[in-house]
């Protein structure tokens, strides 16, 4: 197979401008891996300075009510600054020090990957600029004010769709002129090789650490594992624990938006709306036009309002190996109210979309067998969202008091 | 004659040709026509046709823009294969493509490379698409005579260079610095040894592209590459001034 | 010594009506103490649950901007709901587990404890009812839409100055009407024997920790401790991992509002407003009138804006156990700003206090010594107080666009 | 005489006595002069000072109200001393202070004590002091000839109430129920085995609170408790419709 493809998917589309940065980069990355001090420093640095290993909580009131399988969350949402994002930025913040770089880039859609790289960049000393849709800048004020508190640029792009597809494509313009001091923190495992390979390999330690959580817990393998799908990169770190166990059934939740007949959604796999193509790099389905043209996408969770997905993913589930599902912002709604009564945890938009496949099963299985949900962030910081999605009356007064004490 | 020769033979009479550049469809076919007809009238060597994308990464504000608008305005690909035939037909000087390998890759790269030729192209440029990810691209071009005109940059080392000339036609376009289109390059010594690489890695022409605007930045050319490149300055004229601005601006590089 | 006091102060100053729940309270609670399957209970479901042990965090940049001790960072912060709040309100679900009763009640003032609590409900299936000033409700939104969540009730306090303790009141006046079925969660190290007691016993989790945290790191015991104190919970929790170290300075950190000069702060201890007094079922050192009534308290930290203090607290301060000082609201929003521009770490605005101290003492230590600050919760949460204190435009121009939205 | 043994003085000619309460300085010492008039004019039996405190846990809406509105009108403990002493000389009536223990304490227990017993009123009732944290009270109380008003729950052992009786004089103030004062009382087949584990444990005369508001309640009362006592009732009446209407209402009580 080529470097960097899974399958048919993959690939490294650049310009030839960012040869070299992208050559340097594999060259650190291959020199990382093999050097077992590396791994190490990394899962001591994500267990001092976030909070891994985070916990598996049992989560026995949803178990019950379903009356199906026991259902295990895989607690991202715990780690610092409150996703899996953690896990990837700090990871390549240690490949950036080993690079001698001193400046990081990135995009972000809902803020999360940019307030992660901003903490990220805080910790390590780095300059950092975020590119950001300006339309995401106005909907995720506080992630805006977060990241420019820990030091970082916000850059509002204000072209294409003014969303995370154009924040990529701001953030690669800029790299190509600033290669030589600057490295593109890629948030998912999306992107020109080697970046989906680097983003899996630093996520997979939740993968590592569930596997063996769920053995002591639950004695045995699950028999479902399930993980909302963006770009990619908290499935692909949970599912990394389970590749080789084909009697545990890995199932992606995409974002269904307002349901997969409407058009308006982001399911590039469970749907029928995408189409093979190469852009921002790398060659997957995406959602696009029969010219190839990219459309505009639709999901309450930024973070899975996304016209690509990994190639990794891609491969999985052409070969099988993952199923792909797709959750309505309805539903999703529906499973947070329901996730937050029952278990006392607010998952994020994006993970409360494994939430709502996981209900939709787990009483279909018996209560032997276990399933897992990667709950990959937490829900507070999307409380703008929330609030708003749930049209929260006293929110709304909230809302409009405070704006009137700020007009006067 | 080969996209080279016919450069050759161009050169045989100017010391340094000149490229242009436009977006199909921004702000309208009507607007190209108008816009090509002054550039030719005014001697342009060359015309590169660049089909609109939605996610042009290699490109600065200006032609970003374009690209957008264009594609807001509703263009669509078999409309610039249609429009790139007409003009390819009307005018005496080589045409080529420029976009983005989804462009092709969606359409089928066989049946695009084809409908390039047919229409009377000589090449494309694809910024986005490294000799590795281009097997399909580069056969199909050596089939269909097609010139893959292949990109340098100040990043490439020198085995780099030998390499992607290797798999190139025509000229290569050397990318005067990093960044993206639009803004000024400083022609200093930096410049030169990279163009000094440059020639030694090839023998084929060299276009130098970004941010040229001027009849200065012509003549500062004028003895290192064989190809100045106009990319984002006709866009930002026509913008201004209208399609009308053309002719005298381009008339003016090469006094 | 007589029960339920410590030196001079503590002792249960309660209603006849609450005798014997009281009595029945101490007695499960001294059995739960007995049994050290108790214990194992609830380490392992603060594991599962929430993300302990939570880690101890290098400050390097910290450390080397101040040129002194090295400062480490205990991270309560990491907490399943944000805050140590999370280690007291799990432990007392448990007890009230075991005494069989099916509804819990709380006061908040800035919400973190009715959050947890909230939380800690939902998960045991308990029955939730949250006590707020009604000045609190209105400033803390966020927090009360999530307990609405949660499946709380959240009922705003109206009598007195509106906050935390007019809710503690009125929470006791719930619990007087419904002792048989209810226990009341208090937040602190406050209020009447046994509730200092339990508290205290659950939050030492916290010092349990890090002691073994800081061994580990540093090779020997801290030479500071620093922890901001509100009702002292936190404080406590830390503490207990030291007290039998007299090489080991414990230092608390009071809310000093706008000075201690001004009349509009919340010090107990390190000030000279506060006297000796009996309220809220104990006796500690409040901030009160010559009359005995209960002063109005100040600081831009909710949390710490309470007129009493841990009667244990109170006791280590006369032994000289524990040294008080004091942060003022502006000193606190210039180490905030530091420690999130410099570490990538967001504390609440209560820890910010102890980070205050930290900062003013670290210089002068040898760099052979070790600090620790505990940060008790994450400032994420009061990200309408904290845009508001830093007065950042955008953020007034984003809720002002917000309110018009709602306006319509 | 002890208060006791005024009570049962009066009890050998009424089978019922009534205790009335207000809060000092709601709305003013002049409306509760006025009040206090009507009610000694209209045979009330006893009165309850309620020296306001910031933090009445123990009180419910309508005292809470009273309590932080007299706070915040400017009344100082100095002043609700001299008005209790007023009282006592002017009214025939016993008189006892009710408040929180932290206005004794901070006061200084002894002194707030003999300034008690100086301005004549006959005990006191302190709702957040239980005999165990109460040393220095009792022994002062004693010392001073002041009766300890106890409380009886219904969450109260038999044992428990044997031991606050013994901690006690003059009466025992039974709260008829859970919750705070203000809401109203059932009397049935629950509360009357209440009072007789109350009676069981102690001989002095049991008064009966929280709740009671109509000459219904106070009859219910008769044969059962020897003082019904009648809070926030009065102070709610002195808001609707002024002191005026105190004495009828306490005459209605016990018609
Ligand atoms: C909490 C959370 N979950 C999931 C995602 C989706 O990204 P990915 O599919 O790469 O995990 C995001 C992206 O922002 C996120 O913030
Ligand atoms: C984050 C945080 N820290 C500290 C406190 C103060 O409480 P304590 O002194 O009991 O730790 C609070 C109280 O709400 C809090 O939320």
């Amino acid at each position: 197979m080529k470097q960097g493809y899974y399958g048919d998917w993959g690939g490294a589309f650049v310009p030839e401008i960012l040869h070299e940065t992208f050559r340097q980069l594999s060259e650190v990355f291959a020199a990382a891996k093999r050097d077992p001090a590396f791994w190490r420093e990394y899962v001591e640095l994500m267990g001092s300075y976030s909070c891994r290993p985070t916990p598996l909580t049992r989560a026995e009131n949803l178990s019950r009510r379903f009356g199906g399988a026991r259902i295990y969350i895989k607690r991202e949402d715990l780690n610092h600054t409150g996703a899996h994002k953690a896990n990837n930025v700090v990871g390549q913040g240690l490949l950036v020090r080993r690079m001698g770089k001193k400046r990081v880039i990135a995009e972000t859609g809902a803020g999360q990957h940019g307030v992660a790289t901003a903490t990220m960049a805080a910790k390590f000393g780095f300059e950092c600029t975020i590119y950001m849709g300006a339309e995401d800048v106005q909907r995720q004020r506080p992630n805006v004010f977060w990241m420019e508190k820990l030091g970082a640029k916000v850059v509002p792009v204000t072209s294409g769709s003014q969303t995370l597809k154009d924040a990529i494509n701001e953030a690669f313009r800029d790299w190509v002129a600033n290669m030589d001091s600057t490295h593109y923190v890629m948030g998912t495992v999306c992107g020109p090789h080697p970046f989906p390979e680097i983003v899996a390999w630093f996520q997979r330690i939740i993968g590592e650490e569930v596997r063996g959580q769920i053995l002591a817990s639950h004695g045995k393998l699950p028999s479902r594992v399930y993980a909302c799908v963006g770009g990619g990169s908290n499935a692909m770190g949970i599912f990394q624990g389970f590749l080789a166990d084909p009697q545990v059934e890995l199932v992606g939740v995409e974002a269904g938006g307002k349901g997969l007949e409407s058009g308006q959604h982001a399911s590039r796999l469970a749907g029928n709306d995408a189409s093979p193509g190469v852009a921002q790099g790398y060659k997957t389905m995406f959602l696009q036009d029969e010219d190839g043209q990219m459309r505009d996408t639709h999901s309450v969770a930024a973070g899975l309002d996304y016209i690509g997905v990994s190639p990794m993913i891609t491969d999985l589930w052409q070969q099988g190996r993952v199923r792909m599902t797709a959750a309505t912002d309805a539903e999703v709604m529906e499973a947070l109210d329901l996730t937050i009564r029952q278990e006392g945890i607010i998952p994020a938009l994006e993970s409360a979309h494994a939430f709502v496949q996981a209900f939709k099963e787990a009483g279909t299985l018996p209560a032997s067998e276990a399933i897992i949900i990667n709950q990959s962030g937490r829900g507070d910081k999307d409380i703008f969202t929330i609030a708003h999605a749930f049209n929260d009356p006293s929110w709304r007064e909230f809302i409009r008091a405070k704006g009137q004490e700020y007009d006067a | 004659m080969t996209l080279e020769q016919e450069l050759r033979t161009k050169l045989a009479e100017k010391n340094i040709l000149l490229m242009t550049h436009l977006v199909v469809g921004y702000p309208s076919l009507a607007v190209n026509r108008e816009v090509i007809g002054q550039m030719v009238a005014a001697g342009v060597d060359i015309i590169e046709l660049q089909i609109p994308f939605s996610e042009p990464v290699a490109d600065g504000p200006v032609i970003l823009k374009a690209n957008q608008e264009a594609i807001d305005a509703g263009i669509r690909v078999r409309e610039c294969l249609e429009f790139a035939a007409e003009m390819a037909t009307t005018h005496p000087i080589p045409f080529l493509f420029m976009t983005y390998y989804n462009i092709l890759f969606k359409y089928g790269v066989e049946s695009f490379l084809e409908k390039t030729r047919a229409a009377g192209l000589q090449g494309l440029i694809i910024p986005d698409l490294p000799p590795e990810e281009g097997e399909e691209y580069l056969a199909g071009c050596r089939r269909l005579d097609l010139a893959p005109i292949q990109i340098f940059a100040p990043t490439s080392s020198s085995e780099r260079m030998r390499y992607l000339a290797s798999q190139g036609a025509g000229f290569i376009y050397c990318v005067a610095r990093r960044g993206v289109t639009g803004a000024q390059t400083s022609f200093d010594r930096e410049f030169d040894h990279y163009i000094q690489r440059c020639r030694q890695a090839t023998d084929l022409p060299l276009a130098v592209g970004f941010g040229i605007s001027s009849a200065q930045d012509v003549a500062m050319l004028k003895g290192r590459a064989e190809i100045a490149v106009i990319g984002s300055a006709t866009i930002r004229l026509v913008e201004e001034r209208g399609p009308a601005a053309v002719g005298p601006f381009i008339a003016g590089l090469r006094p």
